[in-house]
């Protein structure tokens, strides 16, 4: 007797599949649950500024301006005689807000057209397609810097230029992944039941896009915080008085040499930030196993 | 291959034409009227109404689309409306700092995170490895204008001022001269793609000696070193030239921070005083340009999987 | 293509597996993994010989470790793997010897192929360079004389029209015609001992047959010792000479493929006889083991078969260590029951 | 006659072949100064040294004569007649005469252009009684032309390029320098290619470069690396510059201030007491000290020292409670909202910040809304916006910056019939100097009384510059009222 | 030259004709087809209640394709298929999804056919919850049911399926395919990817069930030893065409095709005395 298809199949572990031992895997990562540990007190710092801060972030001592740090102002004071640290709070607050935003728009957005793309194929598959190739081929920051030139220079304008730019991203991913899953026996085997499609989207689908989803999230809300900072930085972003980190360290810069503190607060809530938010994907990556879709 | 290459070339064409309409459209989502901005602040509704015949801003919108292309196609991007020269003009000005620029920070990116990336991946999990990965992950969350700051801080003003702080010289004024102004902000632009590039070239190489046939060329009794060199690297390279075409566009992205802080007038400073002074055509054609660019690099990637991995060339 | 035809059908096989020198001997062989902070056995305590122009079966289901001692044979395991016993290829101890000599031995004294041909081929270059590269490496060719060498090996392994093919690519290869490559490739050196781990299990049945004739006739031409791991009894029965069987990281059975077929004294191979589909036996009902091959972290004490065993006792097989037995000369089993036990009709529940 | 200053503050020996290299934050985008967008930009990015002027205007604010030797007006005001200096030649010896200044005066008032043309309205003809005498047709009595014909209105063109050339890519003018090489939006190079200057104190400086560095914080480090030679700083920022390797700071009190300009034609706006209790909201001084250090803080419409100045017009205090009390009379007891603040991105750093909270404390809230400074105005115009907040310069005339400053541009609500008779009352040239300040003062008593914007401070520019540049200061031509820009007699002490 | 008449006389569950499916295989630019693989091209059979078709044959001959398409998993681009006496490939909606619930398929790897993520419990529930015929409460009884007709201990109903044997995963597959009470199941390659201790195992419940219930199989299959043990008839397939078509026993005895003498005759020996490839060894 033979058998032609491979006996190792079935003994090959298929790791990514493990909900509980992706769990453990995770939670046995001490770097990743550092980074984790570290979004979950960003989260809490940005929820606490909403309450509570040491100094009133807008109030201004106009006359105390670009002081170091004193035990009134345990980071000094900005430009206007703000508390930087009060003010670095609050920017978490707005880094976060902007950055859930920005990728959520992008998720909401490139999400349900993945599924589409990927489940319908065919000639909106083909468009689609396209249109995220050539979203893709622009230059990212530029891209933006475009979109946010077009609607006017704020906040809101600077998240949706940033959702716009991560939304390919998400409608890649979601319509390869979809793909795959589509092509997968269990998928066959619940139409060969007589399953509906929506159940099928929902039930099987969607279910097995979620962690490449939620991997990419993490790595999403990283290029949303340079980004949302980028353009803060060149004044696109956030404008006065909302304190963001871009435009803190703008302002830090444009006082390097009568200050050289005021800077370094904010890039290196950005640099954190984003080092942790990378953190977190490279460690639910590595729990969930070599994801398909995650690479061309 | 030849083939192979005349089909790729092929497929960029329905990425142009849609690249067109993306740049076009960005235009009309843009509130305000460009003759307004055109006639000045002090010119009389007349004259506005003027420069709007004359830029055939009163004719339909998918006449002016097609006649956009119909130029484009010819090399003629539009007129400046700030400094009334023609666009191709202006960015054939600045389009060359940025890409010498660029292109050195592409050229240490890859000389430097191919022998990071290749040791790291040898020396997996050991020391040499986890200081290279962590060196990588810490450069990714650097911000291009963070880092630019910082460059400008310590090594251009405080007490070293090893190099100037602001401005370009071409490469015709020489190499030396060429390299003290480039090298800062290439170091800016470029730390955050080797960083990603040292990551890539560990990963494809650690996933490339996975591959049974890695196991066969052991197997075969084949040194370490020719292994990595002939047999993973050549499947290397297909997933880290994908990701070195990809750093191109964040290459070009970079440089609209990283120009504004050493005042370079390049094409990233072009693009952000074009969408700041709502020059339109100008933006258009920076937008169209950048994109085409990273769709000619990414389609020489594309070819050059040919190479790489015989399987694309079939089809 | 070439028939599969048999030309060495007719030779006495006798003359082969008796008088010829022993080209491989393993002698309690044990691998450990690393796995999770531990160290867990896979294989132990391995006996195998290999004579020269021998074809030896290894045989066991999934997850039983004929890979990983393919591998340790060949020095090929991961780093977080390590190795006990005994590897003598030729008389001379592998075990001890460093990368750079193992180099010289691999490819030039044993070669091996493996389950999945298209994936153990390098897709980035033609299949002829793969092959020559063997050449210039351990034989110093130049280019030309290697390639002529490799177009050579693809007309002994019958590929057709060999020269041309020879600067083809894998995939534009048949899984059969890959797997005829992977053979060119393994005798480029003219090795002694050829490992082919499940070399049919990827192949169609009349692909497999041209495949495995392919291997007998050049093993006839060279004289070489060829250990087949397969997971088919039928594969044992149609080509080996002698057979071991394998059950969760032990040899438990091992015998001439005649005698193991006729006389089975470990309950485990008798199941795996059993459960071969046979169209007279089984008209209602197809010979079953129960239970399922335990994970190397839970192999149990005692006979790691008892918990599926019909004959299993306390505490006969449940406790210590049961060694390989002799049952006749050449033919040994791993069980404490050895001999008191009739094992026809046991499975069929 | 020249402006230029012998207080420079080291003498030395002259460098007659230094080169100066200037950087602005803007650069034009064309060499044809009729067609400049912004004239101040045009002016100062070197046009000055190309072209001459028809006049020039002092650090006091009064109107002299360059190309002009002597002007006088009609009886009724409505004629200028200006009689030129017949030493003037073009580099290629053609001279520099009334026609060819009518040329160019025509050009300017009539090609379409986005500022030259509207400045030049009142000028209804230009004839030529004689070959150095230039007469002048007006609309009305106005005083205002001589200054105007002192910026980029007033250059003269050589009449072949205004003829036959293409004055946006090339320049012919009759100063000592020519263009070497010209990038739009971003340099422009100088050289001295003529001895025979008509003016022999000026062009002692062999070649100017020009560069526009738009980011604040790489203009302080090109200056602070020593790239550039002179720039303009900004206030706050200046001493941490100062010192470095050899560079001055040089505090020039130029006529351009920081005000929040309103919209009376949109509520809550149009309530004079709401404009009452912003302007009470700001705290001048502090914004002053902190912002501005060196600066003075601005009450009135006309700065010190220059006409309309009214002494009587003391500070306006902050007073929280009289600003929420007039809210409150107003109707707004718990606070308002204005709507749209339009804020420029040349405003200074950290100003917008500090309004908005001032304004914050006295229950005045706007949503600022940045917007590029090229576009400011046309966005303003459209009168949807509650307020402004932009430098504004005086003008060098009161009345014609008066009827600027409260044009349909900067000023979206418009004018009162109030105004209008106050400002035509004041900017008569049949008037004598002091008559005109006289009705000057009134109109900034007017404007401060309906309190039409809120003026915030006189900016003291200090100009950071190499210690080896002679002749800078603001006694400068132009130095009080636009800018200490006509770079024409500074020079280049020679290394020692 | 097929031989479609069955041996025995009870009523078709299946019945094919004529029927036609082509794949692209390489489109151009645009997008269009310029090459298609004809993967089945032309097949008649039929199955009858109660009996085993075979279908065997090469890899890539068409075997799961004509699988899929019986159950119009994929729609044929021409022919038609009759399952349980009406053309499936006329029906739609609602009467499509009845269908599904009387021909059911089994597929090859349990690991695959199994949603990774839904515990057992949900994977088997999903047919019961298509057809809509059994209440929430006859549900939850109805797998316990289900579970133990195949062997397994009820508890088994909340384990994921990383937490089982492939043994065991293939006879909940077993379970899913027979939740519904269908009349035809269309078995493909069911055992291949099962250690040999395990596959008579899903051998035996697969016989047993048929027995019981009157089940039509089709029975895709490489491995001709297994087919000739449990078929009652063999339909050998070789591109997209069925070659032979006859009851097992005469198909073994006086194969008429030479592609199926070719088959035949590269089936391993089940013991060493009867080798074809290679001489026998000394006993
Ligand atoms: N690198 C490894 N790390 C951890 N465990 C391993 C590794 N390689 C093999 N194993 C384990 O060792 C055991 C034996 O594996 P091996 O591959 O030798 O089995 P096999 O008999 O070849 O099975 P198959 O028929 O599936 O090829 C299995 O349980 C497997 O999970
Ligand atoms: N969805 C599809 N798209 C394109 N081609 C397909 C598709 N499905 C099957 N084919 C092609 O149709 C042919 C028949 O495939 P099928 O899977 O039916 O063969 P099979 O006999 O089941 O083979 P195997 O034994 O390998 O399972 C093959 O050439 C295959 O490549
Ligand atoms: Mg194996
Ligand atoms: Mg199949
Ligand atoms: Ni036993």
């Amino acid at each position: 007797m033979t058998a032609l298809a491979p006996v190792s199949a079935a003994a090959r572990p298929r790791v990514s599949y493990r909900p509980g031992r992706v769990m453990r895997r995770f939670l046995a990562d001490r770097v990743g649950v550092t980074a984790l540990v570290v979004v979950l007190i960003l989260v809490v710092i940005a929820l606490v500024s909403r309450f509570w801060t040491p100094v009133d972030p807008t109030a201004q001592e106009l006359l105390d301006r670009l002081e170091g740090p004193s035990s009134a102002h345990w980071l000094g004071t900005d430009n206007v005689g703000r508390d930087i640290l009060s003010r670095l709070m609050r920017a978490t607050w707005t880094a976060l807000t902007s950055c859930a935003l920005a990728v959520g728009l992008a998720v909401a957005v490139g999400v349900p057209l993945g599924l589409l793309a990927g489940y319908a194929e065919g000639f909106l598959d083909g468009l689609l397609g396209r249109i995220s190739d050539v979203l893709m081929s622009l230059p990212p920051l530029l891209f933006a810097v475009a979109i946010v030139g077009a609607l006017g220079p704020s906040l809101t304008n600077a998240m949706i230029a940033i959702g716009v730019l991560l939304m390919p991203r998400f409608f890649r991913l979601t319509r390869i992944s979809t793909r795959e899953v589509k092509n997968e026996d269990f998928v066959e085997a619940a139409r060969a039941s007589g399953t509906t499609t929506m159940r099928i989207l929902g039930r099987h689908v969607l279910p097995n896009i979620a962690s490449p989803l939620l991997i990419q999230i993490s790595f999403g809300a990283a290029v949303a915080i340079v980004s949302e900072s980028g353009l803060s930085f060149l004044g696109l972003g956030a404008q006065a008085p909302t304190a963001s980190w871009g435009s803190m360290v703008k302002e830090g810069f444009d006082r390097l040499a009568e200050n050289s503190w005021s800077m370094y607060p904010p890039a290196i809530m950005i640099v954190v930030t984003v080092l942790v938010l990378s953190l977190l994907g490279d460690g639910l990556r590595d729990a969930v196993g070599r994801q398909t879709g995650g690479r061309r | 291959m030849l083939r192979f290459v005349a089909t790729r070339l092929l497929t960029v064409v329905p990425l142009l034409l849609l690249l067109t309409l993306v740049v076009f459209g960005l235009v009309q989502i843009a509130p305000g009227d460009p003759a307004a901005i055109i006639a000045g602040p002090e010119a009389s509704p007349e004259a506005v109404e003027q420069i709007r015949a004359d830029l055939g801003l009163d004719r339909p919108v998918w006449e002016q689309y097609l006649s956009y292309i119909g130029n484009a196609v010819q090399g003629d991007l539009g007129t400046s409306y700030t400094t009334n020269e023609p666009v191709t003009e202006v960015i054939g000005r600045a389009l060359p700092r940025t890409v010498t620029i660029a292109v050195f920070a592409m050229l240490l990116a890859v000389a430097i995170s191919l022998p990071l990336g290749v040791l790291a991946a040898l020396r997996r999990n050991r020391l040499t490895d986890r200081l290279v990965t962590g060196a990588a992950v810490v450069a990714l969350a650097v911000p291009p204008f963070v880092l630019a700051a910082l460059l400008v801080n310590y090594l251009a003003l405080g007490g070293l001022q090893l190099f100037p702080p602001t401005g370009y010289e071409p490469l015709s004024e020489g190499f030396d001269e060429w390299f003290r102004f480039a090298v800062l902000p290439a170091i800016a632009i470029a730390t955050i793609s080797l960083a990603e590039l040292t990551r890539q070239a560990r990963g494809s190489l650690i996933d490339a000696m996975e591959e049974d046939y890695v196991r066969t060329a052991r197997a075969k009794g084949l040194g370490r070193w020719w292994i990595v060199g002939k047999h993973a690297a050549k499947n290397a390279a297909v997933p880290y030239v994908t990701v070195l075409g990809l750093n191109v566009g964040r290459v070009v992205g970079a440089a609209v921070i990283v120009e504004a802080i050493f005042n370079i007038q390049g094409f990233g400073q072009l693009g952000v005083d074009a969408v700041l002074s709502r020059d339109l055509p100008t933006m258009q054609g920076v937008v169209l340009v950048s994109g085409v660019i990273v769709l000619l690099v990414n389609l020489a990637v594309d070819i050059s999987y040919g190479y790489f991995n015989p399987r694309v060339r079939a089809g | 293509m070439t028939g599969p035809v048999s030309t060495a059908a007719n030779t006495p096989p006798t003359a082969l597996t008796t008088g010829r020198e022993t080209v491989l001997e393993v002698a309690d062989l044990g691998v450990d993994i690393h796995v999770d902070r531990d160290w867990v056995g896979i294989v132990d305590g391995v006996d195998l010989t290999v004579r020269a122009g021998e074809t030896v079966g290894l045989v066991g289901e999934s997850g039983s470790g004929k890979t990983v001692t393919s591998l340790a044979v060949m020095q090929l395991l991961p780093p977080n793997s390590r190795v006990r016993g005994s590897v003598r290829l030729g008389g001379r101890e592998l075990i001890s010897l460093s990368e750079g000599e193992l180099n010289r031995i691999r490819g030039v004294e044993m070669g091996m192929i493996f389950q999945e041909p298209r994936r153990s081929l390098n897709p980035a270059f033609t299949v002829g360079d793969q092959v020559a590269e063997s050449v210039r490496r351990h034989r110093g060719a130049d280019r030309s004389k290697a390639w002529d060498r490799a177009v050579e090996l693809f007309e002994l392994v019958g590929i057709p029209d060999a020269r041309r093919r020879a600067s083809a690519y894998p995939h534009e290869f048949s899984g059969g015609m890959c797997q005829r490559v992977m053979l060119a490739m393994a005798l480029a050196c003219e090795p002694s001992l050829l490992i082919a781990d499940e070399p049919t299990t990827a192949l169609d049945v009349t692909v497999q047959r041209q495949v495995l004739s392919l291997i007998g006739e050049v093993q006839q031409r060279l004289g070489i010792g060829v250990l087949l791991i397969t997971h088919d009894l039928g594969v044992v029965a149609e080509v080996c000479d002698r057979a071991a069987v394998m059950y969760a990281g032990r040899i438990v059975e091992q015998a001439p493929v005649m005698e193991l077929f006729d006389a089975p004294q470990h309950p485990y191979t008798a199941g795996l006889l059993h459960a071969m589909p046979d169209h007279v036996r089984h008209v209602e009902r197809m010979g079953v083991i129960p239970g399922r091959v335990p994970p190397p972290h839970d192999f149990p004490a005692g006979c790691r078969f008892h918990p599926r065993c019909p004959f299993a006792q306390e505490p006969t097989c449940t406790e210590g260590e049961i060694p390989l037995r002799d049952v006749t000369p050449g033919h040994t089993a791993r069980c404490a029951r050895l001999g008191d036990l009739e094992l026809e009709d046991a499975f069929y529940g | 006659g020249g402006g230029g200053s012998d207080e420079s503050p080291a003498a030395g020996a002259v460098d007659d072949s230094a080169v100066l290299r200037a950087g602005w934050t803007v650069g034009p985008t064309s060499l044809d100064p009729h067609m400049a967008t912004a004239e101040v930009v045009w002016f100062r990015f070197g046009m000055t040294s190309i072209y001459d002027r028809l006049f020039t205007v002092n650090a006091a604010g009064e109107v002299e004569g360059m190309l002009v030797d002597s002007w006088e007006y009609t009886e009724d005001g409505l004629q200028l007649t200006m009689t030129l200096r017949e030493d003037v030649t073009f580099r290629d010896g053609t001279p520099l005469d009334a026609s060819a200044v009518k040329l160019s005066l025509d050009r300017a008032r009539t090609q379409q252009s986005p500022v030259v043309k509207a400045r030049m309205a009142a000028v209804t003809a230009v004839e030529v009684p004689a070959p150095y005498e230039v007469r002048l047709t007006l609309d009305g009595p106005t005083p205002a032309v001589p200054y105007i014909l002192a910026e980029n209105s007033g250059f003269i063109l050589h009449p072949d390029l205004v003829t036959s050339g293409d004055p946006a890519t090339e320049t012919n003018g009759s100063g000592a320098y020519s263009v070497e090489s010209f990038t739009p939006g971003e340099s422009l190079v100088l050289v001295r290619d003529r001895t025979d200057y008509w003016d022999p104190e000026a062009a002692k400086i062999a070649r100017i470069e020009h560069r526009a560095v738009p980011d604040f914080q790489a203009f302080s480090n090109a200056l602070a690396a020593g790239q550039i030679d002179i720039g303009q700083f900004q206030p706050n920022n200046v001493a941490s510059i100062e010192g470095r390797r050899g560079l001055q700071a040089v505090p020039v009190p130029q006529g351009i201030s920081s005000d929040l300009l309103f919209n009376r034609a949109v509520a809550p706006m149009d309530d004079l007491r709401v404009r009452q209790a912003i302007n009470l909201a700001i705290d001048r001084e502090a914004i002053t000290q902190a912002l501005y250090p060196g600066s003075e803080p601005k009450y009135q419409y006309y700065r010190e020292g220059l006409q309309g100045h009214d002494p009587s017009l003391g500070p306006i205090g902050r007073d929280v409670e009289r600003a929420k009390a007039l809210l409150a009379e107003a109707g707004h007891p718990n606070g308002v909202d204005l709507g749209e603040m339009l804020v420029s991105t040349a405003t200074t750093a950290g100003l917008l910040d500090v309004v908005l909270e001032q304004l914050a404390e006295v229950g005045i809230r706007a949503d600022a809304v940045t917007v590029d400074a090229l576009q400011i105005f046309p966005r303003w115009a459209e009168g949807r916006s509650a307020a402004l907040l932009q430098f504004s310069s005086t003008g060098l005339e009161p009345g014609a910056g008066a009827s600027t400053s409260w044009g349909p541009q900067l000023n979206p609500a418009g004018t009162t019939p109030e105004f209008d008779r106050i400002l035509a009352a004041a900017a008569d040239n049949r008037l004598s100097q002091e008559e005109r300040n006289a009705g000057y003062q009134e109109l900034n008593r007017f404007l401060r009384e309906q309190a039409w914007s809120s003026p915030i401070t006189w900016i003291n520019y200090p100009w950071v510059m190499t210690e080896r540049l002679q002749g800078f200061s603001a006694e400068m031509d132009y130095a009080t009222t636009l800018g200490p820009y006509d770079f024409r007699y500074l020079s280049m002490q020679a290394d020692s | 030259m097929a031989d479609t008449t069955s041996a025995t006389g009870s009523a078709p569950a299946l019945t094919v004709t004529g029927l036609r499916k082509s794949f692209p295989a390489q489109r151009n630019l645009l997008g269009r087809v310029t090459r298609t693989v004809d993967a089945v091209r032309g097949v008649d059979f039929e199955v009858r209640a109660g009996e085993t078709l075979a279908l065997v044959g090469e890899s890539g001959a068409g075997k799961s394709t004509v699988g899929r398409l019986v159950l119009r998993l994929i729609d044929p681009d021409a022919g038609e298929v009759g399952v349980l006496g009406r053309d499936i490939t006329q029906l739609a909606g609602r009467e499509l999804r009845a269908m599904r619930g009387r021909a059911t398929m089994i597929f090859q790897d349990p690991y695959k056919s199994l949603d990774p993520r839904s515990q057992i419990r949900h994977s088997l529930a999903e047919p019961l919850i298509a057809q809509g015929r059994w209440g929430r409460r006859g549900r939850v009884e109805r797998l316990g049911e289900l579970l133990e007709r195949v062997g397994l201990a009820p508890h088994y109903l909340d384990r994921f399926p990383y937490e089982m044997s492939g043994g065991q995963l293939q006879r909940v597959a077993v379970a899913r395919a027979l939740a519904t009470d269908p009349e035809l199941v269309v078995c493909d390659e069911p055992v291949a990817a099962l250690d040999m201790s395990i596959r008579s195992h899903v051998i035996n419940l697969l016989r047993d069930l048929q027995r019981e219930r009157n089940l039509a199989y089709l029975f895709v299959s490489h491995d001709l030893s297994l087919v000739r043990v449990i078929a009652d008839r063999i339909a050998v397939m070789r591109r997209g065409e069925i070659v032979e078509c006859r009851p097992t026993a005469e198909l073994f005895a006086d194969p008429q095709h030479s592609y199926t003498r070719e088959l035949l005759s590269a089936i391993p020996a089940a013991h060493p005395r009867n080798r074809t490839f290679r001489a026998a060894p000394a006993a």
